[in-house]
This record gives structure tokens, C-alpha cells and sequence, in this order.
């Protein structure tokens, strides 16, 4: 749809905190990277999974936090990247300060059945930032054209 | 947005066959199914995700945790997955060390070797 | 998505008044109303049709107003219908004051080759307003659950 | 989004066939070739709308304008239409009684009956 759009183009999307309209966020963020010829599909794939993993944080901080408000998902395309950021109303959280699973030859590994999402998100998008808004988590994906490497090895 | 969850028995395997995206919305249905299996006594999964049009973390604790239950049943799942995308979510999060993940039903069926799994 | 949805949800959407993202809209509202599985698929046709035609009266009530402002797609869906707004920041217009085509067996007819979208929405969708905002205009389009009859055959 | 647009000679007919969504971003490039034809001499022209997803009003604005121009060279357009959610938009408008739409362009071409069309 934007693949003649001048740069900076903006697009809201505002869902409601529950987990059937990640589907939608995830249609609409694909929608837009399909129409811009410069990503791959591959990439497009990453950037989807990677919103989809920041809408489901953001709905469930919702839902911890006892939030009826809506998540906000904007998309900004230009000439050299698309940004998505996921808005939230949730408590916030301290992304540096997760817990690290045990290698995956450890048997205790098949305890961590959580905390997969934030580094799939690490490893699918070419910069994340994890924003406090004040008001709760700002998470910012940028997904440039020119794949400078998809960091799909830089996890830890 | 509907998930598909077909069964099917196979040389003492149940074959879970799933079919849509599996995501926060879908995957409490994924995971009551596989636990629903375990309950009538089948400890030895198939899970074939070659249905799968998007599959993301909160489906790959689905997967873990049914792991875990059919391992402390002395058990197994396997997987089937073909699909670059939806391996490539195993590979980033290490998983693929962790499943035994096979081409088809068939060769899972079959004892083939996995095309990875744990050594 | 909304299946198992409770009353009066939500989704917004804001998208800049340029042509290309139309199909953005449509897509949003048909994806929206197919997880209703209380509308058929014609209806669903024929509500993506109405908001395709809203839609591109905004941008183009931008265009003409020189509005650099996004366009607004408000949807909520409920027990008993599903609603969608388009507000734009355009000039406004007399929705009653739209001149009368010459009957469609009037070799003059030809002479027309706008002004069709209004009628069609008119036609699609059970309810339609046309509401001055001070800002510009609200297109508020509803579509019940129970047919109460499309009024395919309503326009004048 | 990308709008299809192929054209074929048939018997003295120019078969211009359309595929994907037709509003008000693709429309543009849909009149521009319509009216190249045009241009180019082709004066009978057949729109075959089977592989259409979507019309809408300026959609139809082309294929109005279209038939214009076209009678005003003593030629027509014909339309090729078997979806009902594309002739549905026809109906709404009156428009089915100013287009000749037939079944296929083999009927079209054929000189067969329109289904519908001018009286
Ligand atoms: N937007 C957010 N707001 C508050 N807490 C968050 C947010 N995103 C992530 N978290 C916290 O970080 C943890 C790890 O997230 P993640 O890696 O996505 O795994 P999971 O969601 O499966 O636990 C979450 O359990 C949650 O406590
Ligand atoms: N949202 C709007 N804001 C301002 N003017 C509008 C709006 N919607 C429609 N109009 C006016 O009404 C006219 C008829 O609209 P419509 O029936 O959709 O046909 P068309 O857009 O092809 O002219 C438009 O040309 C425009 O002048």
C-alpha cells in the first residue's frame, strides 16, 4: 500500500487488551511490510512475529495490571525502515533484568515453558528498545530495508 | 479465527494434527488438547505442524510443557515441520536441540532419524 | 477474532488520507467482521464495500480541503451489530444536496461517472449516517446481525 | 497492491482482462490503459472482470467513462462477469442496464445474448 508513500508515513492501530485481536495487529503490520517492495518476505515474516510476540506482552501486562485500556500499535514507513511500536498501559517491567534459561542441553530447560518472546523479538528485529511511557511499555521494532544481518544469532 | 486439532492413531502414535495460527488466542485450546491426549493415556505425540500458518512463543510453551508431561511418563513427542518459517522460531529459541523434529509423519512414525533433534 | 468478544468493543484504526491505504481499511473491517460469525459472507462483501466507499470520500474531501490529517476508521462490534465510523477533516458536504442521476435508461446517464458512492452505501448497509464534526464529517455505518432486509434495491 | 492488467485480441475484439482490487488507488491505471486502447484504434473492446477481488464506484467511473469514449467511436465495451459480489455493485447502480455483461468472453466474443445489457 505504500510502496510509492513519501517518507514517514503514519498508521494507528488500537486494539482492545484481549488476546483474540493480536491476529489483527499482526494482519495490519504484514499488510503494510507487503506492500513495501524493499523487505523480503522472510522479514516480513520476523517483524510479524516479533509484533505479535510485543502485543501479547502488552495484553498481558493488561491483564496483570488490571487495564481495561486499548493497546496502541503504530507503524511509521519511510525510505529506509519500517517501525512498529507497541503501547502499553501495563505496570512496566525491567527488560534487562529477566531471568536466563539454562542451556538448552540442561533436562531443567523443559521447565521454562515463558520468557521465550522477548528473545525471539531480539533476534527477529534489527533494533528493538523497550521505552517506560510513564503510563507503562513502550516496545519499539525497527525492521530496516537493508538487511544490515537479521541478528537471528545474536540472542543469548 | 479457528485452529484446526485433528487426531489420528498410527502404529501407537497419536498423530495431533494442527492446522491455523497458534498464538495467545488459540493455544489454550492447543495445549488442553495435547493434555486431554495425555489424560487418556497416550504417551507417545506426533505433533505434525505442517498446517501451521504462524506459530509463536506462547505455542512453543505449549510444545515444551507437553514435553515435559510425556517425558515424566516416560514418553515422547516428536514433531513434523517442513516449513522454513516455523523452524526457524525452533532454531532461534534453541529448541530444535530439544524436539526431535522429522520431515514427515511417516519417517517420525518410522523411527527414520530426526532431521534435528536432541543427541 | 471478536467471537467470544463481551459488548462494545473497540478497534481503531488512522490512516494517512492517500489513496493506498484504502485496501487498508477494508482489510481491518473484513477481517473484523469475518470473525463475527454472525454475519454472512455477502454481508461482509458488502459492509467492506461501504467503508472502501467512505474511505475513499475522506481522503478525497482531504485532498480537496488540502488537510494533511489522517482519516479515522472507528469499529465496534457488539451483540447486535457491527459499527464503523469514517471521520475525515475535510469540508463537509450536504449529503441531501447530491444531484439526481438522469434515469439509468437516459443515454445521458453516461455523462455520470461519479457520484455512485453514495448511493451504494446507502444500499449496503442496514443504517447510514452523515454527521458534521465542526472538524469535518463522521460517516457512521452499522450492520445488524439479523438482516433486518439489505435495502439493495433503497437507493433513489 | 498491484492491479492486473493483460490485454488479448480476440476476433477483432481487444480482451483487456483485470485481476485484483480496483478502487480509487488502482483505478487510475486501469483508465489509463482502457483509454490507450482506445488510442491504439481498438474501438470493441471486452473488460473481463473474473479475476476482479473488489470493485467499487471508481471501479465503475472507469468502465463508465470507458463506454463513453468507446460510443463515441461507434464501438462498445463489453463486460465478462460471473461473480455475484462484482455484479451485485452493477445491479445497486442501475448499471446492468447500460453494460452488455456476458457470461464468458467466448459468449461475449461469440455474439451470444448478453446476460444482461441495454434494451
Ligand atoms: N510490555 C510489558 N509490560 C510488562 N511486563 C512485560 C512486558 N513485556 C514483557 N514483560 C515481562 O517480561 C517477561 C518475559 O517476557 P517474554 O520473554 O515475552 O516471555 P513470556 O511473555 O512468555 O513470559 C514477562 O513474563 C513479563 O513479566
Ligand atoms: N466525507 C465527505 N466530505 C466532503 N464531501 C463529501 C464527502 N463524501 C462525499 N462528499 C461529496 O459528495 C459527492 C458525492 O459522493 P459520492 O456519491 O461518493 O461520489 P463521488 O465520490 O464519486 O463523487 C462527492 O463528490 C463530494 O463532493
Amino acid at each position: 500500500m505504500a510502496e510509492e508513500a513519501g517518507t514517514g508515513e503514519v498508521i494507528e492501530l488500537e486494539i482492545p487488551a484481549r488476546a483474540e485481536f493480536v491476529a489483527l495487529a499482526r494482519l495490519v503490520v504484514s499488510a503494510l511490510a507487503a506492500s513495501d517492495s524493499n523487505l523480503a518476505d522472510e522479514r516480513i515474516d520476523d517483524l510479524k512475529l516479533a509484533v505479535s510476540e510485543a502485543c501479547t506482552n502488552a495484553i498481558e501486562a493488561h491483564g496483570a495490571a488490571g487495564s481495561e485500556e486499548r493497546v496502541l500499535v503504530r507503524c511509521r514507513t519511510d525510505d529506509e525502515s519500517i517501525e512498529v511500536c507497541v503501547e502499553d498501559r501495563g505496570d512496566g517491567f525491567d527488560p534487562t533484568g529477566l531471568p536466563n534459561h539454562p542451556p538448552v542441553t540442561d533436562p531443567d530447560r523443559l521447565k521454562f515453558e515463558r520468557g521465550l518472546g522477548i528473545p525471539l523479538i531480539r533476534a527477529l528485529v534489527d533494533e528493538v528498545e523497550f521505552n517506560p511511557t510513564g503510563q507503562g511499555t513502550a516496545v519499539r521494532l525497527v525492521m530496516r530495508h537493508t538487511a544490515m544481518g537479521s541478528r537471528a544469532n545474536g540472542h543469548r | 479465527m479457528d485452529l484446526g486439532l485433528d487426531v489420528e492413531e498410527r502404529d501407537g502414535f497419536a498423530v495431533l494434527s494442527v492446522r491455523g495460527e497458534v498464538d495467545v488466542y488459540t493455544a489454550p485450546r492447543f495445549r488442553e488438547r495435547l493434555i486431554e491426549l495425555v489424560g487418556e493415556g497416550k504417551h507417545h505425540i506426533i505433533v505434525d505442524l505442517e498446517g501451521v500458518d504462524f506459530l509463536d512463543s506462547t505455542g512453543l510453551g505449549v510444545l515444551v510443557g507437553g514435553l515435559k508431561r510425556l517425558r515424566s511418563h516416560d514418553g515422547d513427542l516428536f514433531l513434523v515441520c517442513t516449513q522454513s518459517r516455523i523452524l526457524k522460531v525452533f532454531e532461534i529459541t534453541g529448541l530444535t536441540k530439544v524436539f526431535s523434529i522429522f520431515d514427515s509423519v511417516d519417517a517420525a512414525v518410522g523411527g527414520a532419524p530426526a532431521v534435528s533433534g536432541p543427541s
